[in-house]
């Protein structure tokens, strides 16, 4: 396999990721980007792929919090600091693998296929926005915190029945492991032994409970121990750390090791730099020390800085990335903005797969009104 | 003619599950005690045998990870039939059922759709202890994109429930354990659907139309026979379908008497008895010649079992509500 | 007279519960970010300075936690406060509410008593993302044992949250966000109650009676002096308390005009409109002229924000609703 | 507090019932009812006290039983088997601590003051049956699976806050744990440190699904871990362990040591003998051979006997103490027998506070349809 001291090794090695302490959080960059573990085997084109998709996600992140605040968009949640967490985590999947997100993933979504533009659309209001494309793998964004966690058990019990070879990565933060639906579905996956990976971002915070308030347990990761699974804190703002230990985790999962469990309780341990939503004033419930503290642990110059010490960047090569990159997030934004505002039609037209006459009638209701009184009739105010 | 069986409506849950599980492999049930113990009523009896762990599996005793792990299954074009084991029990899955197993298709745009059926027993008068009687369709009723079915007799449960199981639709399926073994019927051993959303009238009538569903058929069939002595025709439509309710039979088949009255065993306030008044006045106003009477339970928790024949509808209570829509 | 306060609705909110933590060293005030931050709407904000952080509580994010701990603290005499941060997220602890907020006292024989407040900002027209706009009242109003009040001005505000912390029973509070912050008005400074269950007319009128509550008042207000320039003189009552539902208020109304229109943003089926009309209909059929006319949100899924202005009902809407009722 | 090696010993002794390794259960008296462990320090009445309690709960579940098959009770949840893990738990509380039963435990109701008539009343179907006494401290009998756990949190918050030194005990089962509220109250119960004890009756099974299936956790006492709380694994069918652990259990949380949680899950091993209730069939889903293995373990000749060596009971006094039990339970069926069937008002008598008009007048309907058709109007079928 190859990952070394990180790797998950079914020949049976003694170290392994698996049984390290639960407050021993793997790491491979420091946050000088200098090297303090084993490098996971990934080609050139991987390493800048990865460095490429967090840049992307960070300058997404502050052109949609301008968006917001300019009133192009509604309520918006930054992912800032929490780059190689997602991206780290979800480049580590493989083709036919799917990811079941919160609300903050659009770097992992991004990273699996979904267009930057639909992530638009979604916070702009559009439902089309939550409609992955066909063949991409993403379960739609699920607001209510820790529902999500036994649908990623079910989807991957399905792939387990079917005998097929799909991993189910499931992503969720600090808060949501104190919901009842955290223990019930990470529990489920633990008896029926289904190809999950629980991927908890752990970024300190839910909106202004701290983490310490969340729990009792010292670790997120020693909660694997209540379901007999694995668990594994691992350095969250270490792209190639989380990499390597999701990678150990889902080839786990695909293909067990008769004494382990196929499913791991990943804790990416992590900050977000930037409000909970923007509707949220961190100000009032976080320190600026803090936040400084954290922010010098920056997910981004860390891997430039390792990358540009193994000769793969390059301040030309930066830059060409970064001015590809707001060229990419500004041709998603001018697309959104060219949406048109969805028919009213849209209000009823997916609440079945046939649409009930009820539903119908009401439908004619509102177009009656709309033709009397023009959309004005509903606009207002 | 194929042939039949003559079977009781817990008997036809089981035959239906027995039928889909044969004909799609996509099909599976879970839930708690379904497999090797063939649930606690006996709907499943069988099944573990005849179809392995790994398709009627016993799950956790964890209600919200059982809708949810289906809706996750569901979502990738399984069929799952998760068992709730009383109605009452499907609480801790309410944000499952609402937010998300109602929701799926809406949400993803028809991406995701959920074609899953979630069975539960409902209802009252077995002496069961609390939280055992409970039937609160009203619940469910109030949320867009779910269906909610509640048969009365085994040929409509059988047929009903491969309808649910195929549907492309998140169903709920709320099976009354009052009548789970109190009669049988004739049911073909071959599949075949009932549809969804279709009213029947069990008894034709002239003079009054009385509107139920589940449980209450019986005694609301009783009732209007019984009626006829003192020169009462009523006529008894049993919904089937609670969610989406079928406005055409009703409107309808009130329009032909002018008079209604609606029997149920939830509670009044926020009942579907409401509902279904109101769908009679706003579209058959003209034709109402008395008051819609509704024939409920009480507005108070379910009794533990010493009292619960007072809660429930009776025959008696029946015929007095009939009586006084006839009468007005 | 006492010194009075010109206040948002929200403030009144915060002024209640400052009220009350000052008077009975009982009142808690517990849930997600309530303390520090003050409540994500600003509804306890200061309360955590002045209280401490043993009666101003943020608790880890889970929310049958929340209500069930509340259960157990106020089955010990305690007046906790809970506070679920969207009327959305109250859905995982649905089973907390019916099975026990609700029958706690039944249960016991009056031994154990909740004297608990559950708050939740309800409602949409707020651009917010999916969950954060449910208006879903019909959930509790079913179930025996909760009370249900959702107020729409500042003055009521503070009054009804009061006597609801008051209240012997446990008490939902729907707080209509959408107007949070949308006006003022004059709240006095002293402690005071309205009570919970009755109803206030907020305009006299002769043609038609329009039953409302919560965030769909204004509006519908709006609507009854837009109407005035065709002539309709439409009578608009306040329900306040959704549970109990003061019938006897809604009733007299009715007779008063003979036409009436319900107008709610929660879907329309299974909606409070339909126990409105049933209502009306059971007790004053004979005074009934036209159909009821419901004016309420589709039975759909609530809508991301591009889509809500078609969703709730808006002014016009309710004056079409209005003029159908006069018209019939 | 001289509980040695079990016991909870504030002043910092090294071994501590709440440091054992999870899977090593607290013993004191072996199958046989040979000491391999430390006594407990209970003064002869209270060890009789305890006996004499085991004994009652053994043969009113049979009467129960029996009551219900002759159809003059409603469906009944026995508890032979689980007598040592009900009474020696109950009677390690002190006065004014509270019990939050779900609803198998009549033995450690009976304990804390529940009458047995009124635990018979309560399973035939009469309200007045699940109103606990004004000076017992004993919540209504909790139907819906861990629903309490919340509960019994709130209830010590409450004594925590208002500076009283009440203990609540929470009783659930090895299926239990497997639901949310389980998760969410003993979280809350470690991030608030109230004074809990989360007693878990393990009785291998959950209707049929047996105790592996609930979970893939090796033992239920290390889900402490995942809430930060101590968690601890007792022999449940040997009464004076349960009683050892559970008191140490209750001090540690009266007056808590800064070092400690104040919270423990205790994970009291044992069987059910029965049916899960007298609706249940227990041989389509377990073997015999599992009983009889389970039977040996029985904690009332184990208890005697050991009672027999000491010196405290002999035949003489078994037999006065069966004839006493007998008599006091046949009283008790007496006298819940005699009882009259409630009102109908009784119904609507404690929906609210004050009875709201709509259901004075659905009581009213009530009683008008009673006067002019009498009982049987309702009583059909
Ligand atoms: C069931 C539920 N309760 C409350 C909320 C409101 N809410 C949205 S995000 C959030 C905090 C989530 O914290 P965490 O799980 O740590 O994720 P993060 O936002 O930090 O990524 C809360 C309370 C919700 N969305 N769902
Ligand atoms: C929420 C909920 N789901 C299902 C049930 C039905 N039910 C009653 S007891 C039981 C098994 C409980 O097992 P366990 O927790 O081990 O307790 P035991 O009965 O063994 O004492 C089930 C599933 C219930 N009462 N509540
Ligand atoms: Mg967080
Ligand atoms: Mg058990």
């Amino acid at each position: 396999m190859g990952l070394g001291l990180f790797g998950y090794e079914p020949e049976g090695a003694t170290v392994n990721v698996f049984e390290r302490p639960y407050d021993d959080p793997v790491r491979v960059l420091d946050e000088h980007g200098a090297v303090v573990g084993d490098v996971p085997d990934l080609e050139e084109s991987d390493l800048l792929a990865v460095y490429r998709y967090m840049r992307i996600a960070r300058h997404f992140d502050g052109r949609a919090v301008s968006l917001q605040r300019q009133g192009r968009m509604g309520t918006y949640p930054p992912l800032s600091g929490q780059e190689a967490a997602q991206v780290g985590s979800a480049y580590a999947l493989g083709a036919d693998d799917w990811i079941v997100p919160s609300y903050r993933e659009h770097a992992a979504a991004l990273v699996r296929g979904i267009p930057l533009t639909q992530t638009l659309l979604y916070w702009m209001g559009h439902e089309d926005g939550n409609r992955a494309p066909e063949d991409v793998n993403v379960l739609p964004v699920a607001v209510p915190i820790a529902s999500q966690v036994p649908h990623a058990m079910g989807a991957a019990w399905a792939s387990k029945l079917r005998d097929e070879d799909a991993v189910v990565c499931c992503y969720f933060g600090d808060g949501a492991t104190s919901e009842g639906d955290f223990h019930e579905g990470v529990n489920f996956a633990g008896v029926f032994d289904t190809p999950n990976v629980f991927f908890c971002n752990n970024n300190q915070w839910a909106i202004s409970v701290p983490r310490e308030r969340q729990t009792r347990s010292e670790t997120l990761a020693q909660k694997a121990e209540a379901y007999g699974i694995d668990g594994v804190q691992v350095d969250g703002m270490d792209p190639l750390a989380v990499y390597a230990v999701t990678k150990a985790a889902v080839e786990k999962a695909r293909d067990p090791d008769p004494d382990r469990p196929r499913p791991t309780l990943i804790e990416a341990v992590q900050y977000r730099f930037g409000a909970h939503t923007t509707a949220d004033d961190p100000t009032v419930y976080r320190d600026d020390d803090e936040v400084e503290t954290w922010r010098r642990k920056d997910p981004i110059p860390r891997l430039e800085s390792y990358l540009r010490t193994e000769g793969i960047l390059d301040d030309g090569r930066v830059a060409s990335i970064e001015s590809d990159v707001e060229a990419q997030v500004a041709a998603a934004i001018d697309e959104a903005e060219s949406m048109v505002r969805p028919e009213p039609r849209e209000l009823f037209e997916h609440a079945y797969a046939a649409l009930p006459t009820e539903l119908e009638r009401q439908f004619e209701a509102l177009e009656a009104l709309r033709e009397k009184h023009g959309d004005a009739a509903f606009l207002e105010e | 003619m194929s042939e039949t069986q003559n079977l009781t409506l817990v008997q036809a849950v089981r035959d239906a599950l027995y039928t889909e599980m044969q004909l799609d492999e996509e099909v599976i049930v879970l839930g708690q005690d379904v497999g090797k113990n063939g649930g606690v009523f006996r709907a499943t009896e069988g099944l573990f045998e005849e179809f392995g762990g790994d398709r009627v599996v016993d799950t956790p005793l964890a209600e919200s990870g059982i809708v949810g792990c289906a809706v996750g299954m569901a979502a990738m074009g399984m069929r799952p039939v998760p068992e709730i084991q009383f109605s009452g029990f499907m609480y801790p899955s309410y944000d499952q059922i609402v937010s998300h197993m109602a929701r799926f298709r809406a949400r993803s745009r028809g991406r995701f759709t959920l074609p899953m059926t979630l069975r539960a027993p409902y209802g009252g008068g077995i002496r069961a202890p609390e939280h055992h009687s409970e039937s609160k369709e009203a619940f469910y009723v109030h949320e867009a994109g779910l269906k909610v079915v509640m048969p009365s007799t085994p040929y409509d449960t059988k047929g009903l429930l491969i309808s649910a199981i195929r549907d492309p639709d998140p169903v709920i399926f709320l099976e009354p354990k009052l009548i789970y073994r109190a009669f049988r019927g004739e049911v073909p051993e071959e599949d075949y659907t009932v549809p969804i959303g279709e009213a029947v009238t069990r008894r034709e009538g002239e003079d009054v139309t009385v509107f139920t569903y589940g449980a209450m058929a019986r005694p609301t069939l009783e009732a209007a026979e019984s009626l006829t002595e003192e020169g009462i025709d009523a006529e008894v439509v049993d919904l089937r379908t609670v969610s989406p309710l079928d406005r055409e039979a009703i409107v309808d088949a009130f329009k032909r008497t002018g008079r209604a009255v609606v029997v149920h065993e939830a509670p009044k306030t926020g009942g579907l008895a409401g509902e279904i008044t109101a769908i009679i006045q706003e579209e058959a106003l003209l034709y109402q010649e008395a008051p819609v009477t509704r024939v409920t339970g009480f507005d108070v928790p379910y009794p533990l079992y010493a009292l619960e024949d007072y809660y429930l509808p009776s025959v008696t209570r029946i015929e007095e509500g009939i009586r006084e829509a006839v009468e007005f």
